[in-house]
């Protein structure tokens, strides 16, 4: 990044850890690569990346079960990162830190352990109309196998919950209330906070899906009091393949384990088996060490760039995005709620979204098209799906203007 | 920051033809036929392009062929060139047809000049450039496909 | 390596493969690492630990739903790592081999998504005694959800399974015969095609446990005839976090899906779902990108030293272990079946494998000490667990030398 | 290939004083305690040590201690020392006597001399080289703590 650039960016002391992404270097077609995807996935820092390969070149071996030198430092590395996880949404114990492949499975596990054995006709688990399919299909499923209902509260045309129907929904029979913390379809932040306070009232447990919150704002599950709370290594800068489900130890202790495997085991006998202590019970088989290595990483990297300076970046360049975006002529923006962060969608007038995403990416401008897992919302508006823009940490005022830059060609293609 | 490559007239010109945005804006037989006798559906779960291909096949040949759905530029430009082309088609001559296309999008076979009924298909040709749309030219020449064969289930281009 | 040690090796274009592991050249405690813990982990090659950061530094996006240039590369990678995988096993089409996050996860997605529906009071599935935690406990639950029976098929003193045992226990009421390829505490091979044969004639389907198959052996799943086969990257040098289930075509047809989520669907409305093809029904969420490319790498690299070559080498390799540890004073084999890959199981007498683990490894010899995951096989036998030394294609005889010397220490320290 | 630091008079001379093999070869007071008032289960997970510590607390004295079970040899000695050391102790001085082996051999609290009781103990001290052992060596010191707070459950030691 030239000088020149940093001086155009308002958070220069942030702009400067974009140098810290490999990816972010190369151009595309010609042009610098602009990435504004990161809801989908992030981009991943040199450090996370060199932290995985010196494990893999020096300290791997399987955990647990070993008292070699390379395995015990395998163990270290595994168990650190998941204290460092810990600490880092300021659990109240690292028996509450399940290490998972995804949010998807984090949900799917509380669906299956948590709720199939409970669940009734008649019960109810609650949702909203702006969900991701991960945190809709899981229930879907748990409801077919149990009896059980699904019912979903309406959002409005901003995008945001509407929370008279919301209470409204909110009755004896609820078993669950399940919400995306922030929609990755629409931005909304949810008023996560007032659904907790109001379901524990009536002593329903929370779930937020955290997939779009942890990359975006400083987590304290004990200070938000929710029940569960599941994210994903690879929209928080870290790899793939690896998720935390957060959960409260008391209803972990009370939830069957999810997969039989080894490492969930304290013994296995034919007569019976006699389950592991938290939160090894629910983690079955050989974890994603290296991947479990890398998200330690991504939290080091996150804690060393500060979760409110980077909130506060996203937040005044999503800002000035939207104001950018809304000065073009005969776009729509979709997602519009008062409380948002980092994501924006919208569609260009005559221009299908799958259309405007590749003469996009040929100008370098990574941007997703489609209905980004969340077909509800795209019915809500009766669109087939929109262009989505989304920051990460590492964008600037400059990657904006290159969006915008682009649409208008768009727009020239089309005309 | 280097804007040259975007300013020139270029393979984005070549991918959004005239003949293509005519298409996708007024598609040709765009609806419901009541009187099918194939049908099939095409989707492509990647970017929700969604169509439906009706034919009425009389005697083998292609009497009628029309389509409903919706989707990006190139895959309604798609379906709209395909209804046009395969009416008069025995139904034999448009199952070549849907192999011949599909294998000259998808590069499977060299890009040598169409059968003449097939000569529009041409306009298609930009997408070569864009790997990641091929799937949206080639949806409704696999629901042809589908339709042809009696196959029930959706076609899907994943 | 140097040019004596590579003479003393019989297999010298395999033996120059272990220049390409970086974790093999260091010294633990002074002396190099012998690492004999490969049934537990296996190291990983430079061109592995390589294609993971290069594809995170260069080519990382989440896969199939953009139209960007690096979810499109991102794609390209992921499926193409699939297409090797297929056609590194001989499956009949990739839509046979669903990714999932090792073979635990593999093993446990058959018995709830193959099995749960199915199995009712007075069905029976039915495994053998040495099998792995994961190809047990899976099915305990499964069994304890449908009030199924598991039956168990015995071992006999040399770790063999008893055929006629099995046979008399494979009646009309097994739903699924489950069995390891080969055993990992005893590194039996398990007479598969014979297990296959008899269960198909009465229709059973068959899952073998492939996590010490695949490193081992060249396989066809084809010509195996097997109905479920389960394996893990981290096994076959490749990352941790990824494993494959391959699945006969019609199985998975008919199986609903096992996670709901992202990516496993075609269309979500509130008023039902309808879910992707196969293999994608069966992968619900984000998967593990880098590690699924990392994967399709440890494949190129065991086909580049040939699965025959490293067959050989490690059966040879075997023999000459199993020689050497038989002549020490003091020491017991566990695991002499006529037919074995890569393990050998030992204790010395009056040292706890635990100490024995300690006093190895203080000379650099990594082994596995303790249950192996495999505390019916240590029941059998009545003993707390074994020190357990395993093969991979970089190890020789040297490492074998070593072993013994290491093991005549302990006897001293014990003397 | 350096073999010369295998032979050195070395650490696992250290981990492996006479004291501690004796205490394993022939542990004391093993065996149940029918009596007992106080007892727990340690159980280590990753190497498959599993002992019972039993306990009869007569006037807030430990008046009998035995273990059954089993383990490797540091565990074994651990549990031996153990029950030598804490009959006849007040109920919280064995409980302050866990906390300081505890403390000590992982490393928690500075390896200061031992309460003249506790003198044995440092045969143990050689384990604070091997990382992988401490388990191993606290896990009897674990248990008592469990049984004297009365808990039911297994201490384990992962
Ligand atoms: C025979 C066998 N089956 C299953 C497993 C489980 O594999 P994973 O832990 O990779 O899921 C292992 C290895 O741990 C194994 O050796
Ligand atoms: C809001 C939300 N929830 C859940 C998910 C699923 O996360 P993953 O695919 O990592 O399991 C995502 C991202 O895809 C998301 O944005």
């Amino acid at each position: 990044m030239t000088q020149a650039r940093l001086e155009t960016d308002r958070h220069a002391p942030l702009a400067a850890l974009r140098e810290d992404f490999p990816a972010l270097q190369q151009d595309i077609g010609g042009n610098g690569l602009v990435y504004l995807d990161s809801a989908a996935s992030a981009q991943v820092p040199l450090s996370v990346i060199e932290k995985m390969a010196q494990y893999q070149s020096h300290d791997h071996a399987n955990v647990h079960r070993g008292v070699h030198t390379l395995s015990h430092r395998a163990t270290e590395a595994y168990e650190g990162a998941r204290d460092k996880v810990q600490a880092f949404v300021n659990a109240r114990s690292r028996a509450e830190i399940v290490l998972t492949s995804g949010t998807t499975e984090a949900i799917n596990l509380v669906a299956q352990s948590y709720c199939r054995p409970l669940l009734q006709t008649g019960d109810r688990i609650l949702i909203t109309h702006l969900e991701h399919h991960s945190n809709i299909v899981p229930w879907q499923l748990v409801c077919e196998q149990t009896g059980a209902e699904l019912v979903v509260a309406p959002i409005d045309e901003a995008g945001q919950v509407d929370m008279q129907e919301f209470t409204r929904l909110l009755d004896d029979n609820v078993r669950l209330v399940a919400a995306a913390h922030v929609s990755n379809a629409l931005g909304t932040i949810n008023p996560v906070r007032d659904i907790i306070a109001r379901s524990h009232a009536l002593d329903i447990p929370v779930l937020l899906d955290g997939a779009q919150g942890v990359p975006h704002l400083a987590i304290d599950v004990q200070e938000l009091d929710c029940d569960f709370y599941a994210f994903s290594s690879h929209k928080m800068y870290g790899p793939t393949g690896v998720g935390v489900l957060y959960a409260r130890e008391s209803l972990l202790d009370s939830m069957p384990p999810y997969q039989g495997g080894g490492d969930m085991i304290l013994e296995v006998t034919f007569s019976g088996t006699t389950y592991n202590e938290l939160p090894y019970k629910f983690e079955a088989g050989t974890p994603n060490i290296s991947g479990v290595v890398g998200l330690g990483a991504a939290v080091d990297y996150l804690q060393a760039a500060g979760m409110s300076n980077i909130a506060a970046h996203e937040a005044e360049l999503l800002d000035y995005m939207m104001a950018q975006l809304a000065n073009i002529d005969g776009i729509r923006l979709y997602g519009t709620a008062s409380n948002k962060a980092s994501v924006q969608s919208f569609m260009l007038e005559d221009v299908h979204p799958h259309d405007l995403g590749t003469i996009l990416d040929h100008q370098g401008v990574a941007v997703r098209t489609g209905h980004h897992c969340a077909m509800p919302v795209m019915q809500y508006y009766d669109i087939p799906g929109t262009a989505r823009a989304s920051l990460g940490l590492y964008n600037n005022t400059a990657d904006v203007d290159r969006l915008v830059t682009a649409i208008e060609k768009a727009k020239q293609v089309f005309a | 920051m280097n804007l040259a490559s975007i300013q020139a007239g270029d393979e984005l010109r070549d991918l959004y033809r005239e003949l293509i945005l005519d298409h996708s804006r007024h598609p040709r037989n765009f609806g419901k036929l009541d009187d099918a006798t194939h049908t099939a559906e095409g989707i492509n779960p990647l970017c929700g392009d969604k169509l439906r291909l009706y034919l009425r096949v009389d005697e083998q040949q292609v009497a009628d062929a029309r389509f409903e759905g919706s989707g990006c530029a190139i895959s309604v430009a798609s379906a709209s060139l395909l209804t046009e082309i395969v009416v008069g088609q025995p139904g034999e001559v448009a199952l070549d047809f849907a192999r011949d296309v599909i294998g000259r999008l998808t590069g499977a076979t060299s890009p040598r000049p169409p059968a003449a009924e097939l000569g529009k298909i041409q306009a298609l040709d930009g997408v070569r450039e864009f790997p990641t749309r091929v799937k949206c030219a080639t949806l409704a020449w696999q629901a042809l496909n589908s339709a042809l064969n009696r196959q029930t289930t959706a076609a899907t281009t994943e």
